[in-house]
């Protein structure tokens, strides 16, 4: 099996791929937040990933640290709210860690992932099992990590953590949240899944979609 | 959705727009950020006060902008926390020298949005420091939330940290006054009707025409919880019990009082919530000291209120009483 | 019909009630009529100024009571006009000697009541004028009939008469000032969804998801005509188109400005409007001197906005901007 | 035919069952003034009535031109809006021409409707085809001038200008307002009966029933 690589021009194609989907998406998060929050998280989200679409041209010749970083600036500077300094943190923190690089293999994802996790985690102070958009990273990330040291390739292995994004997804409908918005909710919270979960395994599943089109 | 607006997605530009028409003599806006400061900002050798939050809110925050109160407020969109680099132009924008203090609702988004700010304008060599209202006592306090959420008493708090500053107060002072009112601080407000965001464009909660929802936030969250519409004697009734214990306040305590609009309340309702409230607050001989009744933080056309309840000492009612020329808040000593 | 009240009967009394406890500095209420005057009234030689009207247009009147605006307020019944011996009272209350001022809106309930008043009062020798406000151009004016409304416009005769009032004016020169403004004062409104008067229950009238109002009144009259909703910019050009044409303003006028909210539109859409009103007078050359945007006269939880535009001369240009203290209008120099 | 004469209590019985009328019709002459005016027609007539009826125990041992008097003050002190000072001038006017009578014989009650009738115009400077009120009370005045010179008495009088009094009420449906808050309106308060005009013909039709019922 030869290692998948992924270049410059895929990260470009995945951002891209990205603000479709969240375009795609932006009533059903919305109508999401509507319920436990305050109706806004698909409008926020929408409204960054629309701004990175507009910058990506001045992104074209730059390394993938580069332009990791930009976006999460870009998201940081237009999308506001809980999700503007969490997403935007969690793209920096990524970019940071592949700075200068032209190619992202397996260990260059698994730890972009962990940087931007840490990053999330850091800035908002949350953890697993508060409703939050780390539901579904920290159940992907230990998926992708231990399908990859079984030596399964990334395409199956980004193809399981969105999986188990999604799983996490659908267990934040079980739980109380404790951070956020719909943490004033208590109880009431509880029965409804969380928006933020829900974009962060959209943005997986994108991932899955695209490394699965891939030649080998 | 019937709004007076020409396109959901340039509601809070045009809504700025309109604003410094209206106001050319108080403010000024920033290049390129939303961001409303004094016309003459920087202010020498004074503290600089800057808040904001998400717009829907008017004249929240930008209305208090002026003498006596604020001298920049960023504005984000509807409902959504502003950016870090609309804060930390705001914060270069009003630094006289002293240092700049940060007035932060409680919410994840303004918390985050904020420390990512102060941490830039830091590195700039700007003192900055923050204070964190929580006034709202329908969220339980827990260390495992968020904490409680920032409403309406937020004017207080930039009333009379803006009085402490317009005096030449040093930037630590001007934190521990506003830390003060925070301390002092309980509200809670109820809501007869939801909003609708206009990027949105339909409400984002639903309620009966018999229901009502206690312990509303001022973004259309929901509240604690839902009941039968009810006399005003008894909304209030069901609020102030919240208020008074949480302090607590007590017989013989002084208060400032805030019946808050939330949007589309008239405000001969908004009286009637004040004669309510009056009445409870003789009955536990806690004396009125200043009433504020009318539209101060709002959540779009929301139908509703909330009240908010300061407990006074001399320090701050001299300040309270302090006069304040913004375009939302005007007050002759 | 979801209200913050206790009994629809009793919402003017008890709005009173709350108006007075919030503003116990600035008025009194006389015994036994629903008339709020100036705490220290009457004010020795100062010509006294009565208006009033149907109570569920607040803050107006009674939040106009105080230093360089009104000394009595005459709060009718819900959208209907006081009575003459309401008005008589507010009357012999306010008179400082230089006889008395009375403001009407040109409805014929109110200038009927006002007008018995008035003959009331001058049996007791007191002197006394009144001058009729009636700046809606939405009625056409025709000797056949009433004529035209008074609408949101009348704040600037309470303002501009109050400050000539305040300078110690004579009687006559107070009239003259008041009328002058009327005769340079031009408004009209729409509205986007009715109002519900307490006791009633029930909307006034009703309106499709997709309609508005032109032309609509204070009082949940029917405007002139109906059409399906458009954009802020369209509907304020409408607007304008009959306000401007109708004095008409002209190139190189200049002009005091109000943006009044009828309830329930959030004051964000108020300065979406504000901006258009100001492209649009940019575009004809007439030049806003000075823009007041907010609530200043409702229609309870009407949602809908009228345009008010007062031409100026240096006279009105220094009334206007002197300064004013009372619970709904405060203004410094 | 014995001419027939009304009493002060007959005058006290029917400002009492004028009261319970309006109170029956507060809702229909509120809806009537939605239409084309603002809704609170019935409310303002039933405020006063209410306080007539409630002041009714200090009118007792007065004279007819007293009590109508005192009716009218009560109504102007109370009504508010446009039809107080009109109904309550009708009122004060009637008195003033009874001052002192405790019994009204039909020349009485001719003079004292067209008194009434004349305050009302002077006070509020409308004529008949306005849309007002004056719609229902001229030809109900003319009918019964006409009925009793024709010395049909006045049973048959009043209930004729009771029957002339809702003809100018339909009437009013035909015609565009030139006074009062429908005034506005214009074309389009056609089609739309006037609720003052509403109330006048209650009243009316109340003495008629009154008087109807009266032994002969
Ligand atoms: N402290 C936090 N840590 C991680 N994620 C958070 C935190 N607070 C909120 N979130 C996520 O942010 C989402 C809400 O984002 P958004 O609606 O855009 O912001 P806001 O709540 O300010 O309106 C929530 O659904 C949740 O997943
Ligand atoms: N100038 C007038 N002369 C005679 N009747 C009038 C006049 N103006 C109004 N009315 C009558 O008054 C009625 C409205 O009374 P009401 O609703 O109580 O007062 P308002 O119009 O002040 O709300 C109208 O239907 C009309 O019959
Ligand atoms: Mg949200
Ligand atoms: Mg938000
Ligand atoms: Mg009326
Ligand atoms: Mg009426």
């Amino acid at each position: 099996m030869i290692k998948l690589i992924l270049t410059t021009n895929d990260v470009l194609n995945i951002i891209s791929n990205i603000s479709e989907v969240i375009e795609t998406n932006r009533q059903y998060l919305t109508d999401l937040d509507a319920a436990i929050g305050d109706a806004d998280h698909g409008i926020n989200l929408d409204r960054g990933f629309k701004a990175v679409k507009e910058k990506m041209p001045q992104f074209l010749d730059k390394d993938i640290g580069a332009i990791l970083k930009n976006v999460g600036m870009v998201l940081v500077s237009t999308v506001g709210g809980a999700s503007g300094p969490l997403y935007g943190t969690f793209f920096m923190r990524m970019g940071n860690v592949v700075s200068g690089k032209n190619t992202l293999d397996e260990n260059d994802i698994v730890a972009m992932f962990e940087a931007g996790l840490s990053g999330i985690k850091e800035r908002g102070k949350a953890q697993a099992g508060d409703k939050t958009m780390i539901d579904a990273m920290e159940p992907a990330l230990n998926e992708l990590k231990s399908t990859l040291s079984e030596g399964r390739g990334l395409k199956e292995a980004i193809e399981a953590a969105a999986n188990d994004a999604y799983n996490g997804v659908l267990m934040t409908k079980d739980i109380a949240a404790k951070k956020g918005r719909a943490s004033y909710l208590g109880e009431r919270s509880i029965g409804h899944q969380d928006p933020g979960a829900t974009s962060a395994y959209l943005m997986i599943k994108t991932v899955a979609d695209y490394v699965d089109k891939l030649q080998q | 959705m019937k709004k007076l607006i020409n396109n959901p997605d340039e509601v809070v530009k045009e809504m700025i727009s309109g604003f410094l028409y209206a106001y050319p003599s108080y403010l000024r806006k920033l290049d390129n950020v939303d961001v409303v400061v004094r016309k003459t900002s920087p202010v020498d050798g004074k503290v600089g006060l800057v808040s904001g939050g998400g717009s829907g809110h008017e004249p929240a925050h930008a209305g208090y902008v002026g003498k006596g109160m604020l001298d920049a407020a960023c504005l984000g969109a509807v409902f959504t926390s502003p950016t870090p680099d609309q804060i930390y132009e705001a914060i270069r924008a009003v630094d006289g020298g002293k240092g700049v203090l940060l007035i932060i609702k409680n919410y994840t988004g303004d918390v985050m949005n904020f420390e990512m700010a102060k941490e830039m304008a830091e590195m700039d060599g700007i003192k900055v420091l923050e204070v964190i209202v929580d006034d709202d006592v329908a969220v339980e306090n827990s260390t495992y939330t968020q904490g409680r959420r920032g409403i309406a008493g937020t004017i207080f708090v930039h009333k009379i940290a803006g009085a402490k500053a317009e005096e030449g107060a040093e930037l630590e002072e001007v934190k521990e006054v506003a830390e003060k009112v925070i301390k002092n601080l309980r509200s809670m407000g109820m809501a007869f009707t939801p909003c609708i965001v206009p990027a949105a464009g339909k409400p984002s909660f639903t309620l009966d025409e018999d229901e009502i929802e206690i312990g509303i936030g001022i973004h259309g969250e929901p509240g604690t919880h839902r009941e039968k519409i009810k006399g005003a004697k008894e909304i209030v009734a069901e609020l102030m019990d919240k208020i008074i214990i949480d302090l607590p306040f007590r017989d013989g305590d002084e208060v400032a009082l805030m019946i808050n609009g939330l949007g589309s309340t008239p405000l001969s309702e908004l009286f009637i919530a004040n004669k309510e409230v009056n009445e409870y607050l003789l009955g536990k001989n806690i004396n009125v000291y200043k009433t504020y009744v009318g539209e101060y933080m709002t959540s779009l056309e929301m139908s509703g209120f909330s009240i908010s309840l300061l407990k006074l000492d001399e320090e701050l009612k001299s300040l309270l009483d302090a006069s304040a020329d913004t375009p939302a808040f005007k007050q002759f000593k």
